[in-house]
């Protein structure tokens, strides 16, 4: 159990391609998987390792992170020393770009970091949804007396290609990191930093003061990637699923993995439960002339009508005759009766009145803003 | 400690040793119902809903589990600074300790408690009922009808009548009399155990009753017939919604099943009188393309690659590919292997029916068991019925 | 018990005659009273009142306010259902001004007011410190049918000549609103608003509504004052002790009053107790030598000096031989040996080191800033 | 319920007979000690501060005032989802139930308890001492030095060491011997009744323990010796600093009075090892004018008019102009009136001693009251001292 160690989810994520779904809503706090927001799986790796103190760089204002979080007693954070700290953000409107300007947060929140009482820093975002403990890190990152430790997931070149938007590197053989590249166009290199980072806590205090007293404004390039040479930075391997959210397209595509049973056991009970906020509702309800195949539901739906290879949030209804098709349907969606929908993405509180029919692409889906009526 | 206007206690300490193995490790309130609720949510949740929010809960039989179950009270918001829940195991004094000798008795010995927040009145609760129900608006009518006990009743099948406690009452639902299970009923209006006392009348009845060698210490049999008997006005309050007593694996059975109609008459999807429960922390759960299921109910964690029909499943369930599940009931974490056959069935929480195995198939019974009378087979806790095994209806398996 | 009436606190609040004190938090967030903030007094005489479901309008990001409010649990506001919302702000920088932009505020949380289940709203600042029940204002308010009931408290007319900053306003004979005034110079009413409002919260969100499709942009010009022909709106008289908290000498003068016996009775005990965060500390100790008159001492205090006329925080510590008269030492102040202070304000965890000696005006007290040593 | 490494389990249910009408509503633990705390407050705030956050806490005597100031423990930061704490009174079976024949047997009875966290270690503490001790060292010590079970000792004064249990140690701080009250003490570390045992060996000694006839249950007495005989491995964890049994009036006062040095022995001060406990809800306190205070512990809510040296004063004390209080602990909400005189006395919660009376002055006796032995007057609850009135030293005021 890593008490000695506090937790920072820093929520400067780029969401420029998300469409509607993050119009609300940080990245952080986009509905995923039936029940959870991309939030709670970092939360949840946090302190199934033992961590207890944990501050969110929130990266703007949102009721939709704060109602969430509220208190922490869904994750046993409300504590009276340590616990859950949604820190306050100078960030106004979406974060965008590859180098979003986190620093000055980090930075007017520095006393919050110094104050606390744990020795080493674990930084993380909420993008790279796994299910990880981070014991055996810790002990290599002391094992190797590093400076900082990044977690990493190895592609093949060949998929390492396909992929945008992130934050690449090299390690030489003992593993310390030799090369990084931030959302390179044709990466060089095959390892995807999970953008998780493990260090010393006065350390972190000293790159953030070092970097903003000379203009960094970018955690990942300023504190980091300038430093590669300075500082032992060591790269540790982890070998799990990981779904990387970075796009609409990968959060539909990652979202329909989930029917997989091997990456369901995965994601879900790897190394610990997934906490989320309890939402109260009955167990999900199949009436007489449900054909349910392949899907993910919720508590609190009621299905009446047809459902294959969807997801189904907490309280959806499908009516009698309705069909829900490779489609994810979040909180409290309606699907009427004899209505149709296919490669579709309702966000909360959307219904679909009787007999209307809704299509859309596998490789690009129709998003429905929350609480439309159709 | 500030003082609180009414003051609930839940009585949960019974045995319900007509539930079998459901309830050998568990006190009756604390056994699971519709797909992830326990029994005590109902009286818990309705009290919560109605705005009540200091509830002592009295167990006796095996109250750990119970204890452990409602912790803080956090599931039903009812960890509070002030208030909140208390679960109360019988007192041990100096001198010794004993199961509470009845109903009355229970609330006896908890004066103190009950006094530490200087309430005006106390709702009297079973913890073994399934209903949903705004105490408030009988609290409203217990005041304004000025009366000392207001006893909620249900209209029975007139029939039924001879199995409950009859009230007898005026036009204005004045109870005029009580009697327990009459053989001639004159009314059909039964008394569901949930009663409103004004807490000073209550408490000296209680404290002349506890001296008294003849009394059985019950409300029902004698603090009532008391209060009529001392001429207290005495009130009913008439409720028109599902009410179920689950105190056998019969009646049990049935209230599950009653969920899976099309239109249940207990609404559990009302989000404005929610039910509230511990929530298990487990994920959506995963219906495969093999899978088929209709009529039934299914909670989170379940993977579900059979068909299921009419059944309920708690949460973490497993149903194998080929299995057939029909009219049963599953509670957490059991599982039903591949091809196997579960018909009228009850399986125990993490008891697992291995493939190809048949329950409650009217074929030979080739496993030691012993029986049961409902139709109904029972597999108790973390038993595992062995591949290729047929168990015949009406059978009962469980651990010594 | 007010159960059905929710609480909303407007933190919008100008703090422009504060100084130092208000660099660092808002107006709602300064400590006073020893061990309180401002904003204890309203939340404390909300729950006192039966009110469980509060929001506040948080005016801007402060970690000072929500770390100190964090979960709500020290108000038993840490609910699954209803409970305590710090609404996200899209004000950045101080507020400023008689006519603060509020509605904005109010507008963007507009979801909020209106999902709660609650059919009244209450709203109220920080800044009209008192020990208040609102029950009475409640059955007024039903009883003249009123649309709008905003609270007062009268004043003499040469007493009213001399406020400044307030909103004032003049009744009927039958207590319905017929002027009211807003920050004016030379005020031609006696009657203080306390900027608390009682109305049905429907009404409430109509009011929001229009007035920002109308181009309003203040609560108490845009809602209120222009709808004084409009709709029926009531004053309802308080007649316990105020303390309005609009200016740093205002602030100075009603903590010193607080060492009168019956004020100090009556702001702390009249209604309800008033609840703050928590801090664990011992009770405060007198050493031998310690000579302590006419003070306020907050528990974790440790004295060894002379102290008259002042109120000690909590864990403030007094040396040997130092003196302390007049004078507000906040949270973790220490007055070294020997040193001196006179009419000075201490902001948390300022030190003054052996021997030294500050001394300011009755009418103008010195400010020491956060955390400063001297 | 996830597993805990180590859950910790206190003894809360002694009577304190030796505390007079200091217990006679209150257990032990209840007892208010320093200006603001409870006793059971050391050992609660012990845990949290040594990362311990399953606690069960075994109640007995007056087990009502001990659960509702625990509460959910939100005071010690222990209202946990998981874990937490958790008030055990004696469990009461069907056959009736009994007070714990002794510490181990109050162990035993809960072994059901400590088994739902399947820990590997168990750490037994009193509630009734006062001192600060960060548990993981010893712990850390425990397994470090793979003890089977592992006793706190600390150093007494020799004259002293006869009074305590000691433990008589090998080089190595092995203990070979254990004596209780010797009578000729071959060593003065005396056992602070703190214990970590790893708890499958605890385990099945308690269970052997449990059907002895001739065994007092007693962790001291008989547990220990009997692991002796058994040859396991059980080790010293020698502690320094300051450890106070508080059993009598005498040591009650004494305790408090230690606080009050301008250097005491326990810090209470320390922000890096908080002493936690239920906040009153009271407002700074008020030094008027004409008050004067030395040496001494004021609580919030506190106002003072009068004189207090070397005294503890707990919330909501009022001292009224020209009073002289001296070496004296004022308990909640007590008043002592303008001109009153009291000396080395304690004041009961809520009481009263009106204006111009006299305690503790060796002057004539006017009022009826028992006699005490230590120099002390001690005054119960809710008592009040009329004016003028004198009351001699040594007297104790109480209701029946």
């Amino acid at each position: 159990m890593l008490k000695n160690v506090m937790g920072l989810i820093n929520l400067h994520e780029s969401h420029e391609s998300f469409r509607e779904i993050t119009k609300h809503r940080p990245l952080a706090a986009i509905p995923f998987a039936g029940r959870y927001r991309l939030i709670d799986f970092v939360l949840s790796n946090f302190i199934n390792s033992g961590i207890t103190n944990v501050g969110i760089l929130s990266a703007g204002n949102s009721r939709a992170l704060s109602d969430h979080i509220r208190s922490g007693k869904e994750w046993d954070l409300a504590r009276k020393r340590d616990g859950l700290f949604l820190l306050p953000s100078w960030q106004t409107g979406a974060v965008q770009g590859s180098f979003p300007s986190d620093l000055t947060d980090f930075f007017s929140n520095l006393d919050y970091i110094k104050s606390s009482r744990q020795r080493f820093a674990l930084l993380s975002g909420s993008r790279a949804v796994c299910n990880i403990n981070y014991e055996a890190a810790y002990y290599y990152h002391l094992e190797k007396k590093a400076d900082i430790t990044v977690l990493y997931k190895e592609y093949t070149s060949a998929e390492a290609k396909s992929l945008s938007g992130v934050t690449m590197f090299k390690t030489a053989g003992d593993g310390r990191v030799v090369d990084m590249e931030i959302c390179p166009v044709n990466t060089h290199s095959s390892k995807l930093s999970l953008e998780m980072y493990l260090m010393d806590r006065h350390l972190l205090v000293d790159l953030i003061d070092a970097s903003v007293s000379r203009g960094g404004t970018n955690f990942a390039r300023d504190c980091i990637m300038k430093n590669i040479e300075n500082l032992k930075i060591y790269g540790f391997p982890f070998n799990g699923y990981l779904a990387r959210i970075d796009s609409l397209q990968n959060y539909f595509n990652h979202s329909m993995k989930l029917l997989t049973p091997e990456i369901w056991q995965e994601i879900f009970f790897a190394n610990g439960s997934i906490y989320t906020k309890v939402k109260d509702e009955a167990p999900a309800k199949y009436q007489r002339d449900a054909v349910v195949t392949s899907s993910l539901v919720a508590n609190g739906s009621v299905i009446a009508g047809n459902v294959e290879n969807s997801i189904l949030f907490r309280g959806v209804k499908v009516h009698k005759d309705a069909r829900v098709s490779n489609s994810i349907v979040m909180q409290k969606g309606e699907i009427g009766p004899g209505a149709v929908i296919e490669n579709v993405i309702f966000d909360k509180d959307v219904k679909i009145t009787a007999g209307k029919k809704l299509k859309g692409e596998l490789n690009h889906p129709i998003v429905i803003e929350k609480g439309t009526v159709i | 400690m500030r003082s609180k206007e009414c003051v609930a206690m839940i009585l949960a300490g019974g045995q319900g040793s007509r539930l079998g193995a459901l309830t050998k490790k568990l006190a009756k309130p604390a056994v699971p119902f519709g797909g992830k609720y326990r029994i005590i949510d109902f009286p818990l949740s309705n009290c919560y809903n109605s705005g009540i929010n200091t509830v002592g809960v009295l167990t006796q039989y095996q109250p750990l589990a119970l204890h452990s179950y409602i912790g803080i009270g956090s599931a039903w918001d009812l960890d509070r600074r002030e208030g909140g829940v208390y679960v109360l195991p019988p007192y041990v004094r100096e001198k010794g300790g004993e199961w509470y000798k009845g109903t009355a008795d229970a609330i006896f010995q908890n004066i103190n408690f009950i006094e530490m927040f200087n309430p005006e009145y106390v709702l009297i609760l079973s913890g073994d009922h399934i209903y949903k129900m705004d105490y408030s608006f009988m609290l409203d009518k217990h005041k304004a009808s000025q009366a000392d006990a207001t006893i909620a009743v249900i209209e029975v099948p007139w029939e039924e009548a001879s199995r409950f406690g009859i009230m007898n009452t005026s036009e204005d639902d004045r109870i005029i009399e009580f009697e327990e299970k009459p053989k001639k009923p004159k009314n059909n209006l039964a008394s569901m155990g949930v009663y409103v006392f004004s807490w000073p009348v209550l408490r000296s009845y209680l404290t002349g009753d506890a001296i008294s060698d003849i009394s059985s210490h019950d409300f029902g049999k004698d603090i009532i017939p008391q209060m009529l008997a001392g001429n207290e006005r005495l009130c009913a309050y008439r409720f028109a919604g599902y009410w179920k007593d689950v105190g056998t694996v019969e009646s049990f059975w049935e209230a599950n099943m009653d969920l899976l109609s099309d239109e249940p008459a207990l609404d559990l999807y009302d989000p404005d009188w929610r039910i509230y429960s511990v929530s298990p922390t487990q994920p959506p759960h995963v219906i495969a393309n093999t899978a088929r299921v209709v009529c039934s109910m299914v909670s989170e964690g379940c993977q579900v690659f059979g068909q299921v029909e009419n059944s309920v499943l708690f949460p973490g369930v497993y149903i194998g590919e080929g299995a057939k599940v029909k009219d049963s009931i599953v509670m957490p974490y059991a599982s039903i292997g591949a091809n196997a056959i579960v018909n009228k069935a009850i399986i125990g929480r993490k008891s697992s029916v291995e493939f190809g195995a048949q329950l409650g198939v009217n074929d030979q019974l080739e496993q030691e068991a012993s029986r049961w009378f409902s139709g109904i087979t029972l597999i108790g806790e973390n038993l595992t019925v062995t591949s290729e095994t047929k168990i015949k209806r009406n059978a009962l398996l469980t651990r010594l």
